[in-house]
C-alpha cells in the first residue's frame, strides 16, 4: 500500500526517483531511498520534519540480490508520535555515510551493524567491533555464515582450546 | 617468688606502675586472649545482628545458631591458599598486615578496664593511644602499594587521606575532654567549687576516669551540650578512623572490589580483619574512657552506699544468667528431630557454661574485681552494636563528601567546642 | 618505676636508628626508603622515652610516624615508581657532600669532647609526671614568640603548597 | 552543544608537569561486584576524577539474532526471555505481539488482560531488583534484602501460573497457553494489598536519607535533549522531564483501557530516576488493580494456524519494557522461520550515555550511574 502523506510528497517532488519506494505495511510506513541521498534525507528528516529520535540502525542481508544489504534506520518523532523506517540498498563493497553526526545514538548501533554484517559507515568516528572480539574474522549475521561457524583460529589462539563448540 | 606474685594483689595501682613484670605479662596475655575472643564474638554478632536487620537468619549451620561459625571461619582462613600476586613487593606485602595488627593490639596497653586493670598507666596515655592507632594507616597504605594493583592503590590512597583528615577532628574532640580534666568543680557546670580555679589536666587514661569520678559527671554531660558535641564528633571520627560503614571507602566493595586488601587472602587477610575489629574495640574504649566514665558503674554518687554497691555488683552475674536463660530458651525451641540432637546438646552445654560463669561471678571477691571490667565492656559493647547498626542502615559516602564533612564541618565544630570549653572553664 | 636494662635498650634503639637511617639513603625504591625512615623515627621516639620525655615521644609518633610519613608515602605512591627507578638518583655533588660531612663530624667530635663539661654524667632528676605540663609552661611562657613564629612559618608553607599544587584557585 | 561521542577515550595523552599525578587507567570489570554482570568499563582517572570511559561489551554475546534465523517463530519464543532475564515477561510480550502483528491477528481480550497483569508484575519485579542492587552499589545493604523478599511474592505468582520463576515463557504467539490457575486473582489482589506498605518502607529507608541524597542528587545528570540525542528511553528519559511512554503514546495490548500516570522528574539526576522508578512501581500496581478487577471471560488463544507462516513483509513493534523501549524488527520471507529478527535493546542504547553522564565525576559516581541506568548485560550483549 503506498504511503500517502504530505511529507512523502515533498520528498518525492524534491528528489524524484531518488525516493524509490514509499509504502505502508500493517500500518507502518517506510521509504526506500537511494544510498547516495540517504544522509541528506536523514538530515532533512531530523531537522525539518522533527524526527529527533533515532530508534535503531540495523541491516538485513539478501545474498541472492545484487544489492545485498538493506540498511534500515528506524526513526521516531516525539512531536508527531510517528515512527517511520528509512531504508537504503547497498552492494557488498559499498559503504554508507554514517549518521553519527545526526544522532549520537547511531554510534554503537552502526558499530553493531559493522560487527555483524561488515557494512562500512563512512565518517563514523570509531568503527570497530563491539560485541565480538577485535580480532574476529567473519560477519556472523550474514546469511552465508553458518550458525555453528566460528573463527577457529581466534578461538585457538585466544582461548587455548580446540573448538568453542 | 611467690611473694613477688602475691604482693601485687594488695597494691592499688596497675602492674606497670607497681613494676610487677609477672602480672604485667599476665595482663598482656589476658588482654590478647580476651580481645581475640571479643573479635570472634563480634564477628558472630555482627553477622547475626546484620542478618536480623536484613530479615535473614545469618549463620545457622555450624553449631547451634552458628555459634561455632567464627571458629569454622578461622580454620578456613588458616588453611586457605596464601596468594602473593606476581610483581608485588613481597616484604612490604608481608609487613603490612602485621603493622595493622600490632598497632591495634599495642593500644590496649594503656586502656583502663578498671582502676587497676590496665597493663600500665602512661602519663601520656591518650596521646599514646592516638599515636599508635594512627600508625595503622601505614599498614593500609603499604598494603595498597605493595599489591601492585590499581584498586588496592586507590584504596590505600583513600584511606591515608581519610585517616589523616579525621585524626585532626578526633584530636580536637579529645583535647576538649582532656581540658575538662583540669577542672575541680562538681556537677555538670561546676568548675571550681573549692575556689582554686583551674588546676592541671592530665593525659593519663586512669586519671581521666578519676577526674570524671571526682567531678561527679561523665564528660559527655559536662558543660552540656559541649561535652556531648565533642563526644559526637569523636563518635563519628572514630567510625571514619576504623574504615567502617558509612565511611568504608577504602574497602568500598562496590567500587574498589575490596580496596586495599583486594589481593590478600587466607591468613594475611584474616590478620587485617583481626586488626580492624581490634581497632574498633580500641577506639570505642577511648570514647568510653573519655566521655562515658570508663569503668565506673552508673550513678556512683547518687546511688551510693553499701546496698547500691551490692545491687550493681550483682549485674555481671545476672547478665550471664540471662544469657544462659536465652540459651536454654533456644534449647526448648530447637526442633525435636534426631538431626538436631547434637545441636541441642551443644546449645544446652553452652547455656550451662554461661550459667556457671554467671554463678562464679556472684562470689564476692570475683564480683568486686570483675565489675569494673563488666561496666567497661558493656559500654564498649554498645559502641559495637552501633557499628553494626550503622552498617545496616547507611549508604556509603562519596570521597569528596567525606573530605568535606571532615574538614568543613567537623574540624570547625571541633575547634569551636574546644574554644568554648576553655572559655567556660575559665569564666564559670 | 625503675628502668629496665637501660644500656641494652639504648644501644638497641640507637643501632636500629642508625641502621635504618643507612637503609633510607641506600635503597633505590623510595617506598622502602620511606618505610625505613619510619623505623628511624620510631626508634628515636623510644630514645625520647628513655630520656624521660614521654610527651615528645608521643608527639614524635603521632606527628612524624603517623602523620607526616603517611603524606610522604602518599606522594611517593602517586609518582610513577617505575620511571623514578630508572633514573639515576645520585646527584654528583661530592664537594658539597664532603664539606657537610666534615662540618658535622667536627661538631660531633666537639660535642663529645666539650660536652662532658656541659652535660652532667648523671641524668637530671626530671619529674616524669609533670613533663607535659613543663613543656606547656615553657612553650607558652618563655618561648611564646618563637612558637608563634613557627606556626606562622607553617601557615606560609601551607599557602605555598596550595598555590603550587592547585591548577586554578 | 552537540553531546560528545562516546568512544573518544584517548589513552595516550598524559600531562607531565612535575606536580601532576599520573593518570590511572583502570579496568572496571568484567568481573567486578558493581557492574551488574560482565560489563567492562575502562576508566581514565585523574586521582578519583573520571576523565573518560570506554565500555567494552560482548562478554555475554550469544548470537540471539542469528539463532532466530535458524528457528521457527514458535521455537524462538523462549529465547527472548534470556535477553533481559529480570524482565522476561516483557520480552515475551514484545516478541509475541510483533509476530501477531505480522500475522495480522490479535490476542483475545482475556489473554491481553492476563498479559498486562503479568507484564506489570514483572515491571515491578524488575524495578525492585534494580532498587536493591542500586542501593547496594551505593553502599546501603539492607534494601536489597527487603526488595528481594517482596519480589519473591511476584515470582511465586509466576511460578504458580506457568511453572517458571525467571525465564517464564508465559505467552505464546496468539495469546496465552495457560488459563489462570484457581486463586490467581486472589493471589494478585493479596499481593496488591501486601506491597504498597513495602514500597513505603523502601522510601523510608532511602528517600530522605541524607547520605542517599548526597550520593544521588546532581549525580549523572543528563538533560532531556541529550537523552533524545542518545536515544535513551524508559525511566531515564522520563526523569529528565520528557513525558513519553509507549504505553500511552502508541498503546499496545490494551493499555489504552487503563488509567495511569506517567511519572516524570525535572533534573534528570540519579535521585530523580530513583523517584520516577518508585512512582512507576505504584503506577504498575494501579494498572494491575484495574486489570484484575475487570478481567473479562472468554478464550485466551486467538485462531492462528498450527504452523506459523507469516506473509512476506516486515514489522517493527516496540513495547515499554521496564528499562525503556524494547523493539523487535522482524523480516519474514514467508517461510516458517524468520528471515531476520532484530532486537532493539533498551539497555544497549541506554548504556551509550554512560560516558556523558560520568565525565568529570568521581569513581563512586560511575557505580551510581551504572546502577541508575538499570542495564542487564544479557540484553546489552544478546
Amino acid at each position: 500500500m503506498p504511503w500517502d502523506s504530505e511529507m512523502v510528497a515533498r520528498f518525492k517532488q524534491r528528489y524524484g526517483s531518488g525516493i524509490r519506494e514509499a509504502s505502508t505495511y500493517l500500518g507502518q510506513s517506510y521509504m526506500i531511498v537511494d544510498s547516495s541521498l540517504i544522509h541528506e534525507i536523514l538530515q532533512l528528516l531530523r531537522d525539518d520534519e522533527g524526527f529527533d529520535y533515532c530508534v535503531d540502525v540495523t541491516a538485513v542481508h539478501y545474498p541472492q540480490r545484487e544489492q545485498q544489504f538493506d540498511v534500515v534506520w528506524i526513526l521516531y518523532s516525539f512531536a508527531r508520535n510517528l515512527r517511520i523506517r528509512v531504508k537504503t540498498l547497498i552492494h557488498e563493497t559499498e559503504s554508507v555515510p554514517s549518521s553519527v553526526d545526526l544522532w549520537v545514538t547511531a554510534d554503537w548501533l552502526e558499530r553493531e551493524c559493522f560487527d555483524m554484517f561488515g557494512i562500512k559507515f563512512d565518517g563514523h568516528p570509531n568503527l570497530k567491533r563491539i560485541l565480538l572480539p577485535d580480532g574476529w574474522k567473519g560477519y556472523p549475521l550474514r546469511k552465508d555464515y553458518g550458525i555453528i561457524q566460528q573463527d577457529k583460529e581466534w578461538v585457538q589462539i585466544n582461548l587455548g582450546i580446540e573448538s568453542g563448540q | 617468688m611467690l611473694d613477688y606474685i602475691t604482693s601485687y594483689l594488695k597494691s592499688t595501682s596497675t602492674p606497670g606502675q607497681a613494676g610487677n613484670y609477672f602480672w604485667a605479662t599476665v595482663y598482656i596475655l589476658i588482654i590478647f586472649g580476651g580481645v581475640s575472643v571479643a573479635v570472634m564474638a563480634m564477628n558472630w554478632l555482627e553477622r547475626k545482628a546484620l542478618a536480623h536487620f536484613q530479615i535473614r537468619l545469618g549463620p545457622m549451620r555450624v553449631g547451634p545458631h552458628g555459634l561455632l561459625q567464627p571458629i569454622a571461619d578461622a580454620v578456613k582462613l588458616l588453611t586457605k591458599e596464601d596468594i602473593i600476586p606476581d610483581g608485588a613487593d613481597k616484604m612490604v606485602f608481608w609487613i603490612a598486615p602485621l603493622i595493622i595488627l600490632c598497632a591495634a593490639f599495642t593500644t590496649y596497653i594503656v586502656i583502663p578496664f578498671g582502676p587497676t586493670h590496665a597493663v600500665t598507666d602512661l602519663n601520656i596515655g591518650i596521646l599514646f593511644m592516638l599515636g599508635v592507632s594512627s600508625l595503622s594507616v601505614l599498614g593500609v597504605v603499604m598494603a595498597g602499594w605493595a599489591s601492585n594493583s590499581h584498586y588496592p592503590l586507590i584504596g590505600g590512597l583513600r584511606s591515608s587521606a581519610q585517616m589523616v583528615s579525621y585524626e585532626v577532628a578526633m584530636g580536637m574532640a579529645v583535647v576538649s575532654a582532656v581540658l575538662m580534666t583540669s577542672l575541680h568543680g562538681l556537677g555538670l557546670y561546676g568548675v571550681a567549687a573549692n575556689g582554686s580555679g583551674m588546676g592541671t589536666g592530665t593525659l593519663s587514661m586512669i586519671s581521666i576516669v578519676q577526674a570524671q569520678y571526682d567531678q561527679q559527671a561523665w564528660f559527655i554531660f559536662k558543660f552540656f551540650p559541649l561535652g556531648f558535641l565533642a563526644f559526637g564528633l569523636f563518635a563519628i571520627a572514630m567510625v571514619a578512623e576504623t574504615n567502617r560503614a558509612p565511611f568504608d571507602l577504602p574497602e568500598a566493595e562496590s567500587e574498589l572490589t575490596a580496596g586495599f586488601h583486594t589481593e590478600y587472602s587466607g591468613l594475611r587477610w584474616s590478620l587485617f580483619m583481626l586488626g580492624e575489629y581490634a581497632a574498633m574495640i580500641a577506639v570505642s574504649s577511648i570514647a568510653v574512657t573519655l566521655w562515658l566514665g570508663g569503668w565506673m558503674r552508673p550513678f556512683p554518687h547518687w546511688l551510693a552506699g553499701g546496698t547500691w554497691d551490692l545491687v550493681f555488683s550483682l549485674f555481671p552475674g545476672f547478665t550471664f544468667l540471662a544469657l544462659a536463660g536465652f540459651a536454654f530458651l533456644g534449647v526448648i525451641r530447637m526442633p525435636k528431630h534426631p538431626l538436631f540432637k547434637i545441636q541441642t546438646i551443644g546449645l544446652a552445654g553452652f547455656g550451662a557454661v554461661l550459667g556457671l560463669i554467671g554463678l562464679i561471678l556472684f562470689i564476692p571477691p570475683v564480683r568486686d574485681r570483675i565489675q569494673d571490667i563488666y561496666w567497661f565492656a558493656a559500654k564498649v559493647a554498645m559502641f559495637m552494636y552501633l557499628y553494626i547498626w550503622y552498617r545496616a542502615t547507611f549508604p556509603r559516602y562519596r570521597f569528596d563528601q567525606l573530605m568535606k564533612l571532615g574538614w568543613k564541618v567537623m574540624l570547625p565544630l571541633g575547634i569551636g567546642v574546644l574554644i568554648l570549653t576553655a572559655v567556660l572553664g575559665v569564666i564559670l | 618505676m625503675t628502668p629496665v636494662a637501660t644500656p641494652f635498650f639504648f644501644y638497641f634503639l640507637s643501632a636500629l636508628a642508625v641502621l635504618s637511617g643507612i637503609v633510607v639513603i641506600t635503597r633505590r625504591n623510595p617506598v622502602h626508603s620511606a618505610l625505613s625512615l619510619i623505623v628511624t623515627l620510631l626508634s628515636l621516639a623510644g630514645l625520647y622515652l628513655m630520656l624521660y620525655a614521654p610527651f615528645v615521644a608521643g608527639v614524635q609518633i603521632i606527628l612524624y610516624a603517623g602523620g607526616i610519613m603517611v603524606l610522604f608515602l602518599f606522594v611517593i605512591m602517586l609518582v610513577s615508581i617505575e620511571r623514578a627507578q630508572r633514573e639515576y638518583q645520585f646527584n654528583k655533588q661530592w664537594i658539597v657532600g664532603i664539606c657537610a660531612t666534615a662540618v658535622l663530624g667536627v661538631l660531633l667530635v666537639l660535642g663529645y669532647s666539650e660536652g662532658k663539661a656541659i652535660f652532667p654524667a648523671i641524668p637530671a632528676a626530671m619529674p616524669e609526671n609533670t613533663n607535659t605540663q613543663e613543656i606547656a609552661i615553657f612553650l607558652y611562657g618563655n618561648y611564646l614568640l618563637p612558637f608563634e613564629v613557627a606556626s606562622l612559618l607553617l601557615l606560609v608553607a601551607i599557602v605555598g603548597a596550595v598555590v603550587m599544587a592547585k591548577k586554578r584557585i | 552543544m552537540n553531546p560528545t561521542s562516546t568512544s573518544n577515550l584517548d589513552l595516550d595523552t598524559r600531562q607531565e608537569t612535575f606536580l601532576d599525578a599520573n593518570e590511572l587507567i583502570i579496568n572496571m570489570g568484567p568481573q567486578h561486584p558493581a557492574t551488574h554482570g560482565v560489563l567492562r568499563v575502562i576508566l581514565k582517572l585523574d586521582g578519583e576524577k573520571v576523565l573518560g570511559t570506554e565500555c567494552v561489551i560482548g562478554y555475554l554475546h550469544r548470537g540471539v539474532e542469528k539463532i532466530a534465523e535458524n528457528r521457527t517463530y514458535t521455537m524462538f519464543n523462549p529465547y527472548v526471555d534470556r535477553m533481559d532475564y529480570v524482565a522476561a515477561v516483557s520480552n515475551g510480550l514484545g516478541y509475541c505481539e510483533a509476530v501477531e502483528k505480522l500475522l495480522n491477528v490479535e490476542a483475545p481480550p482475556r489473554a491481553r488482560y492476563i498479559r498486562v497483569i503479568l507484564t506489570e508484575l514483572n515491571r515491578l519485579a524488575s524495578h525492585q531488583l534494580w532498587l536493591g542492587t542500586h542501593a547496594l552499589d551505593i553502599g546501603a545493604m539492607t534494601p536489597l534484602f527487603y526488595t528481594f523478599r517482596d519480589r519473591e511474592e511476584i515470582l511465586k505468582i509466576f511460578e504458580k501460573y506457568c511453572g517458571a520463576r525467571l525465564t517464564t515463557h508465559a505467552f505464546r504467539i496468539g495469546g496465552c497457553v495457560y488459563e489462570t490457575y484457581d486463586g490467581f486473582e486472589d493471589d494478585v489482589k493479596k499481593f496488591l494489598k501486601f506491597v504498597p506498605p513495602k514500597i513505603d518502607e523502601y522510601e523510608e529507608l532511602l528517600t530522605t536519607n541524607r547520605i542517599w541524597l548526597e550520593r544521588t542528587r546532581n549525580v549523572g545528570t543528563i538533560s532531556a535533549k541529550d537523552c533524545i540525542a542518545f536515544g535513551v528511553t524508559g525511566p531515564v528519559l522520563r526523569a529528565s522531564g520528557v513525558k513519553w511512554d509507549i504505553r500511552k503514546a502508541q498503546p499496545y495490548s490494551g493499555y489504552e483501557n487503563f488509567d495511569f500516570e506517567i511519572p516524570t522528574g525535572q533534573n534528570g539526576d540519579t535521585y530523580d530516576r530513583y523517584l520516577v522508578r518508585l512512582a512507576e512501581m505504584r503506577q504498575a500496581l494501579r494498572i494491575i488493580d484495574q486489570a484484575v478487577n475487570s478481567i473479562p471471560e472468554g478464550p485466551i488463544m486467538a485462531k492462528i494456524p498450527k504452523v506459523i507462516k507469516p506473509p512476506v513483509g516486515e514489522i517493527y513493534h516496540s513495547i515499554e519494557a521496564p528499562k525503556g523501549e524494547l523493539g523487535y524488527f522482524i523480516v519474514s520471507d514467508g517461510s516458517t522461520q524468520p528471515y531476520r529478527v532484530r532486537v532493539r535493546p533498551p539497555s544497549f542504547v541506554n548504556l551509550q550515555a554512560l560516558d556523558l553522564m560520568v565525565r568529570g565525576a568521581l569513581v563512586a559516581d560511575v557505580i551510581a550511574v551504572i546502577g541508575t541506568l538499570d542495564i542487564v548485560l544479557g540484553e546489552v550483549d544478546r
